[in-house]
């Protein structure tokens, strides 16, 4: 217990000072959400990279909790889906079915090339189409997979903090 | 060496290989479809190590009746292999046991098989919400948990049918393949070097892996020999995407016991190590660093900041296992036998968390400057193993890439041209971080791709879940899918 | 009922409304904190419960009103147990009812609803809450009535203003050897029925760990607001209510108004304080397996035995 | 005569009538359940006039040849014969469509019923040895007769039959035993007799006495370790004999108990009533750890009554301590807990096996596992069985907390006030009384939630339909009296108080609030309720002014994106009450058994999997097995006498009490 208080206290603060807000495009249904935003995380089809970075975006370094938003269990309790990936043939419904889940207002963001507009994927067999063509998209974040910085970036958008 | 066979050989073939010590690590359909008007093909690869020698064994079948007699009982992978050919090109594996749908989901069309060359555009999908074959557990007060594809954590869409009472685990069933997007099909009909993009995104944490595969794979096709130089670079990203991902594993399986300040400080290190992945490759993922015939980079890391990163996930794992509510539960979690290991055929960290020794590295190597393999102080088959494995592969690692970086100096591009013409095959063989991954490709006599076929080490592991679970419990099951911790994307491709 | 418990009456469930998410708040910063985070800040759980009351009320197709009138009973419970029990002042509003068994039982009633709600939406995930609650409080409930047994026992009596007054009066006792023991065995119980660490993980993101989260994965909008806010006010209400019949002072015996600005500071720095220790030490400790929980709890229960005996044979 | 004279008497005319009208009349139903009622009413009147004070006596030497019988009333045998009136009257109500089912409509078995209450009414008043063991055996008879009633249906119900059978004789044998060697020494049977011999009889005998009748009156009460026939007989009887005898017969028991103990033998030293409240403590934790495993809705009905005795006699136990230390205020505290219990005891067990004879009839199924969304289709039985979970349960409000409260203020205070014995025993006492509340709690979240909430987990649960009329009204009778009981418990109390006087002074007074005399302590019920609906009232106003979105959207179950839920994945009772199950297995040692079926020459593809649970009474097999091998071997040899035909048992049963009555008129 001593060594762990030691190593926090070496350690110190981890997280980065935060950047100066987003340019302000704020989505229309964001403005209600008022600095709380809890999001549901969906991997439509990803191939796990976006994973990687959206687990960066709320990792200590960057801390996306600090602008008021949250990874939540359930889409129940989101105000914001998270959709990663093309959307498979056998994730489409499923994508549906999380977005009917989420109580109004409700924001869709496609974080990634595949979710915007399929990426290297476009043409296969097992796809469905883009985050688009399933659900309305409401913020895209560019990017293969987007840089932590961007997908941060992107949830300020969404808290307007 | 590659043998024709004829279908009623296979299992004498295949039984005389397994008792030679073979394992069975790529079983794909082929549709020889072209000019030559082909029908279709089966291919085995079977490999063994030390020394490496890989044997293929092909199987030309008829086009009207493509049938292949099961070794599902020779080989629990092979019963899995013959079910995506089914799914995928129609080849029926007589007898197998279990002839049930894998990669196409009940809602799929009969009698559409995608790999086909002839299949077309799908036709209409049925509706998702059909029955799912599936074992029932019989007994009073037996229920079941569905969970997923869309989960509560950050976990891929998988969905998992457990048969439980109360909190005791009776059965579990894993369906996957939600991710099946055809991304073997995408690589068809293109040249090696536009293929990268594919392999670069088969399972997006490991890049380096499935595109290193892919470039032996097709350097072995080429028979092209590939600079000292350039193999240890592609030696040294190997490593650094295995040490990424490690420091992941190691702080998400602190944070499934709720030990979160140690994921932060896991965390921590990860982005020190994504950032240098940064400045290595220009990508924090790795990527654009491999090509076919070579490998580029723009720097490599320094030996002092990995001595660091070394120090402090020392001190982390040390800290994780002076917790006793930490080691209580990793200890005895979900054990995985050494037999049952070897029996479902299991790769990587799972398998050599449950004493196997088998990597990769060792047993097919790319590059000529050999490491000795590390000795892990626990192999029980338990999340404790699973976990110090990683611990331990992290030192090794951080070792590997010190000494190579040294070798390596300022040289940091290096190439051999690779020459055009084929109608060959090729093999890459990786130990990425999970495990082992194949690659088996087929060119065309224009250089472009015919067919490639994947196997992420998931594949070989996905099954050894549900049986290390046996005698776990409800809340253990998070922590134990953590250990194993597969890709759903380059097990669905 | 007297000036004092009307004053009592009004302030309490007021300052616990309004402060118990901000306590929440405190509590997650200093994780944050202590993870190396900058943190959401103390005032996110409020901008939470805002955002929520704004939102749609959505109703599982085939719940019956157990579902929708659980969350009202649960913040009900926690509202009437922040009325009655002595946190600023000494005197209740409604003192036949400030019993610390009829409040204990109160907090039960709460817990039990939010159980009945987890199995009326018939999933798994809230049946297997419900199942998990039910039995930690199965567990939870001998300790608890122990060592109360233990605290009335000194005093004759278990109205809670009798308790709190008669430790004002007798400040020794609480270093007695009954009072400690019951307070270690008092706080292991609120741990587990406030769902913290080791007992629950309040930051889960797993289903099939989850005690508290489970049951409550169907509620969305204002449904969800007032469970959140119950599980704030439970908190605080446990808290205050260790740190009353503990360290009672600065509690106003009298109706004047510098005794209750004194009263109403001095629960806020004790509840404070307890939520910071709290969350702090929640940092060092990871999650029991759930069948280590009961062994927990048997550890505790035997305390509070161990703190009835010190108090008959110590007296 | 006097009122309680004329309600009693009232009471056994109608329903001896009753009997014989329903020999005669084509429609026996109504006029049995209208006969019950009234007899029940009669019953309550006379209980009610005898606990005000009003008494009597009366002498029927032709009744019985030698000894004669004689009756009285008094305030406890007041609240005794009140109870079984008032449990009585929701049973006849509930009864007139209730049994209209095939099994149940026959003559026998109708005219049966009101008889039953005559004896059980009876019990309590009668006022001599003889007179009161005659009562009992008739008791014991008439239940018994109800008990088989559904046996041409259900093979089970015949071995419930034996089991209860042999115990209960078992029971009387003891009590019969215990009370002859009593009368012998006082030379007579009246219980007057035997109250001024008390004091001349050595302590061994008194002893003996005690113990004797202890053992009889535990095994009627259903007290562990003599409670293996309740879980078997209680759900096996229909359901609303289930109610007679698990909110009324019972409590006879616990009357005996007091009126021997207390009254008769006029206390005695500590150990009788340390045994007491340990066999009650032990009684209450198994029992209700039982029926926390248990997924048999009727079963676990039963075996809470188990738990709800050994309850109640934790209250006597503490009452008769604090008596022989001297201390009557606290002695007079802790009997009132325990007469209160039993009081709401039988109004929320009245309750809730009438409520599952409901979903019984409209299910056919009592298990839990095929239960579940009964809450559409039967909502007042829904309701009812709610309101009884909740009194059950000791929560607030519910009628257990009262009693449990008192129960625990008892106990508290008991600890400063008593010697070293006390010392030890109170604190166990509580968290007997803690860890029983609390799985109680889990139990009954447990039956509802499980079983009438959420969705229809089988065919029988999915087309279920609400019970008649009337049958919701004999629940709505007891549905009445618990929420009498939980709010305004000071109705009864004085009754209480006055019956409690065998022990104790009186200890609780105020309407409003509930204030402990003697001691500290006050609680008000009604005032908590009103508090808890006021904030939910005020609770539901702000959210809907402060909320913005004021329609509710209905939306499917969140299902993981997996697709639609089946029954099968909704939790089970047997689910629910795995952790438990696994936190006490030694205590519980359940037999478990997975079979898993593998296909050939491949051990990792599975075929089938099987699973087997079975929570053995672990009492029953340590205890009881034993002795039924041996009394097997017996048996064997005593075949001739042994035909098998329970009445022949019975038979038995009444020539030893012949044989007795006659050897208690020689020693005369």
């Amino acid at each position: 217990m001593l060594r762990l208080w030691r190593k926090i206290r070496t350690v110190g603060r981890v997280a980065e000072p935060a950047p100066l807000p987003p340019a302000t495009d704020q989505p229309p249904a964001a403005a209600a959400l008022a600095g709380s935003v809890q999001i549901r995380h969906v991997d439509a089809g990803s191939c796990n990279g976006c994973e990687v970075e959206i687990g960066s975006a709320f990792g200590p370094v960057y801390d996306g909790e600090r602008y008021g938003a949250r990874l939540v269990a359930s889409p129940r309790h989101a105000d914001a889906l998270l959709v990663t990936g093309v959307v498979t043939r056998n994730m489409a419904e499923p994508l549906r079915r999380t977005f009917e889940a989420v109580p109004a207002p409700k924001l869709v963001v496609a974080v990634g090339d595949c979710a915007r507009n399929c990426g290297v994927f476009a043409g296969a067999y097992g796809v469905a189409g883009a985050v688009g063509d399933i659900v309305p998209v409401d913020l895209e974040i560019a990017g293969c997979p987007p840089r932590p910085e961007a997908i941060v970036d992107g949830l300020r958008k969404l808290t307007g903090r | 060496m590659i043998t024709t066979i004829t279908a009623g050989e296979l299992p004498e073939h295949a039984t005389s290989l397994l008792e030679k010590g073979f394992r069975l690590a790529l079983a794909a359909g082929h549709d020889d479809a072209g000019p030559d008007a082909g029908g279709l093909r089966a291919v085995y690869l079977f490999i063994a190590a030390a020394p490496d020698r890989r044997v293929e064994l092909h199987v030309p079948l008829d086009r009207d009746h493509p049938e292949v007699p099961s070794l599902a009982r020779l080989s629990f992978p092979a019963g899995r292999f013959e079910r995506e050919m089914r799914d995928l090109f129609g080849i029926v594996p007589t007898d197998h046991p279990l002839p049930q749908r894998l990669v196409r989901h009940f809602h799929w069309p009969q009698g559409w098989y995608p790999m086909l060359a002839a299949a077309g555009e799908p036709p209409q999908f049925g509706d998702v919400d059909g029955p799912y074959p599936f074992r029932t557990v019989e007994g009073p007060g037996v229920y079941e948990i569905p969970v997923g594809p869309v989960h509560a954590g950050m976990i891929g869409p998988g969905h998992f049918r457990f048969s439980v009472v109360g909190e005791t685990i009776l059965n579990l069933k894993a369906r996957l393949w939600f991710v099946h997007r055809g991304l073997e099909k995408l690589f068809q009909g293109r040249r090696p070097e536009a293929a990268i993009e594919l392999a670069e995104r088969v399972s997006g944490d490991t890049t380096v892996g499935h595109t290193l595969a892919f470039c032996l794979a097709v350097e072995d096709a080429h028979q092209v020999t590939v600079p000292p130089a350039a193999q240890r670079i592609r030696a040294i990203l190997l490593e650094l995407e295995r040490l990424y991902n490690h420091i992941t594993d190691i702080g998400a399986l602190c944070n499934d016991v709720a030990y979160g300040v140690l994921n932060a400080q896991a965390q921590r290190v990860r982005e020190q190590l994504l950032r240098i992945n940064d400045r290595v490759t220009g990508h924090r993922l790795l990527r654009g660093a491999i090509h076919p015939g070579g490998a580029r980079v723009a720097a490599l890391p320094g030996p002092a900041e990995l001595a660091a990163i070394g120090t402090d996930v020392g001190e982390l794992v040390g800290l994780a296992l002076s917790n006793t509510v930490v080691t209580d539960r990793f200890t005895g979690t979900a054990v995985l036998t050494a037999a049952q290991a070897t029996d479902l055929g299991t790769v990587g960290v799972v398998a050599r968390a449950s004493g196997l020794t088998i990597d990769a590295r060792h047993d097919h190597p790319f590059m000529s400057a050999q490491f000795p393999r590390p000795e892990h102080t626990r192999t029980d088959g338990d999340v404790l193993s699973r976990f110090l494995v990683r611990a331990e592969e992290m030192a090794t690692s951080i070792a590997m890439i010190t000494s190579l970086a040294d070798m390596v100096g300022d040289r940091l591009t290096a190439t051999a041209p690779i020459t055009s013409g084929g109608g060959r095959s090729g093999v890459g063989i990786v130990e990425g971080w999970r495990g082992m991954i194949t690659h088996r490709i087929e060119t065309a006599p224009d250089g472009t791709l015919t067919r490639v076929k994947i196997v992420d080490p998931s594949f070989f592991n996905w099954p050894a879940l549900p049986v290390a679970l046996a005698d776990t419990i409800v809340p253990d099951f998070p922590l134990t899918n953590k250990s194993f911790n597969l890709s759903y994307a380059g097990n669905d491709l | 009922m007297s000036a004092l418990g009307v004053v009592g009456g009004i302030a309490q469930p007021v300052l616990i409304v309004a402060g118990s998410p901000l306590l929440v708040g405190v509590m997650r910063q200093v994780r944050a904190r202590l993870e190396g985070r900058a943190g959401a800040g103390v005032r996110q759980p409020w901008r939470d419960l805002r955002k929520l009351l704004r939102k749609e009320t959505i109703t599982p197709r085939g719940t019956s009103e157990v579902f929708r009138i659980a969350p009202l009973l649960l913040v009900a419970t926690s509202l009437v147990v922040a009325v009655v029990v002595p946190f600023v002042t000494t005197d209740s509003a409604i003192d036949p009812v400030a019993d610390l068994f009829a409040v204990v039982a109160l907090l039960a009633l709460g817990a039990v609803a939010l159980a009945l709600a987890g199995l009326d939406t018939g999933t798994a995930f809230g049946g297997m809450g419900a199942s998990r609650e039910m039995t930690i409080l199965a567990l939870v409930e001998p300790t608890l009535l122990v060592a109360i047994f233990a605290l009335s026992v000194r005093v004759g009596s278990t109205n809670l203003g009798a308790i709190v007054s008669s430790t004002l009066h007798d400040p020794a006792r609480v270093l007695s050897p009954a009072s400690l023991l019951a307070a270690v065995a008092l706080i292991v119980v609120i741990v587990a029925e406030t769902g913290r660490l080791p007992v629950d993980n309040p930051s889960t993101h797993l289903e099939l760990t989850m005690v508290h989260e489970a049951m409550v994965l169907e509620y969305a909008g204002p449904d969800l607001a007032l469970i959140e806010l119950a599980s704030a006010m439970r908190l605080s209400v446990f808290l205050g209510l260790l740190a009353n019949l503990f360290l009672p002072w600065g509690i106003a015996t009298a109706a004047t108004p510098a005794a209750l600005v004194v009263g109403v500071l001095a629960l806020v720095v004790k509840v404070g304080l307890l939520g910071v220790v709290l969350a702090a030490g929640e940092v060092f400790l990871a999650k029991l397996r759930l069948f280590r929980v009961p062994e927990l709890l048997a550890g505790s229960f035997l305390l509070a035995l161990l703190a009835v005996a010190a108090s008959y044979f110590l007296a | 005569m006097n009122l309680a004279a004329t309600g009693l008497a009232c009471a056994v005319a109608i329903g001896v009538l009753t009997a014989l009208a329903a020999l005669v009349v084509p429609a026996r139903s109504a006029v049995v359940g209208v006969g019950t009622v009234l007899s029940g009413a009669a019953a309550m009147l006379a209980g009610c006039a005898a606990m005000s004070g009003v008494s009597f006596v009366v002498a029927l030497p032709a009744l019985l040849p030698l000894s004669g019988m004689l009756f009285t009333l008094d305030a406890l045998g007041g609240l005794f014969v009140a109870v079984t009136g008032a449990v009585a009257v929701a049973v006849g109500v509930y009864g007139i469509s209730y049994t209209r089912a095939p099994d149940l409509r026959a003559r026998g078995v109708q005219a049966v019923l009101p008889l039953f209450v005559v004896a059980m009414v009876l019990v309590p008043a009668a006022a001599s040895a003889g007179a009161f063991l005659v009562c009992w055996e008739l008791m014991a008879l008439f239940s018994l007769l109800l008990v088989v009633a559904e046996h041409r249906r259900r093979p089970e119900v015949a071995s419930a039959g034996r089991w209860y059978a042999v115990m209960t004789h078992l029971g009387f044998l003891s009590v019969l035993i215990g009370l002859m060697v009593f009368v012998a020494r006082a030379g007579d049977d009246s219980f007057s007799a035997l109250r001024d011999s008390a004091r001349h009889l050595s302590p061994l005998v008194a002893g003996v006495v005690f113990v004797l009748a202890l053992l009889g009156f535990a095994s009627k009460a259903g007290i562990v370790p003599l409670h293996a026939w309740l879980p078997r007989a209680h759900p096996e009887a229909p359901s609303h004999v289930s109610a007679l005898m698990s909110a009324a017969m019972v409590n006879l028991g616990v009357y005996g108990l007091v009126r021997v103990g207390f009254d008769l033998l006029g206390g005695g030293p500590v150990w009788w009533w340390l045994l007491v409240l340990v066999l009650g403590a032990v009684s209450a934790v198994y029992g209700i750890l039982q029926a926390a495993m248990s997924t048999d809705l009727k079963r676990l009905l039963g075996q809470s009554t188990t738990e709800n005795m050994g309850l109640v006699l934790v209250g006597v136990g503490a009452a008769g301590l604090f008596a022989s230390s001297g201390n009557r205020t606290l002695a007079g505290l802790a009997l009132v807990a325990a007469l209160l219990h039993v009081v709401g005891h039988a109004a929320f067990k009245t309750l809730l096996f009438l409520a599952a004879g409901s979903v019984l009839h409209a299910t056919g199924t009592r298990d839990l596992d095929e239960l579940g969304g009964l809450r559409p289709v039967m909502p007042v039985t829904t309701a009812a069985f709610g309101l009884g979970a909740l009194a059950a349960s000791a929560l607030p409000p519910g009628t257990a907390f009262v009693s449990e409260w008192l129960l625990l203020q008892a106990l508290i205070h008991g600890l400063p006030a008593s010697g070293v014995a006390a010392a030890v025993a109170m604190p166990v006492a509580v968290a007997a009384v803690a860890l029983t509340a609390g799985l109680a709690v889990a139990t009954f979240v447990k039956a509802f939630g499980v079983g009438f909430l959420a969705k229809p987990r089988s065919a029988a649960a999915a087309g279920a339909h609400e019970s008649p009329v009337t049958m919701l009204a004999g629940m709505g009778i007891a549905a009445v009296a618990c929420a009498v009981l939980a709010l305004a418990p000071a109705v009864v109390l004085p009754g209480i108080e006055a019956a409690a006087r065998v022990a104790g002074d009186p200890a609780v007074s105020g309407a409003v609030t509930l204030r402990l005399t003697g001691v500290t302590g006050a609680l008000s019920p009604v005032l908590l309720g009103l508090a808890l609906i006021v904030a939910v009232v005020a609770l539901a106003g702000v959210v809907r002014v402060v909320a913005t979105h004021r329609v509710r959207r209905e939306a499917r179950l969140w299902d993981c994106g997996g697709g639609p839920m089946s029954p099968r994945m909704e939790y089970t009772a047997t689910s629910f009450a795995e952790p438990l199950q696994r936190v006490f297995d030694d205590v519980v040692q359940p037999e478990l058994d997975v079979d898993v079926t593998h296909h050939e020459e491949s051990r990792y593809l599975v075929r089938a999997v099987e699973y087997r649970r079975k929570v053995p009474d672990r009492i029953e097999r340590r205890l009881y097995q034993p002795v039924l091998r041996f009394v097997a071997t017996c048996g064997e040899r005593g075949r001739v006498l042994a035909t098998g035909s329970v009445h022949r048992y019975l038979g038995y049963g009444f020539y030893t009490v012949c044989g007795l009555l006659l050897l208690l008129a020689v020693t005369r």
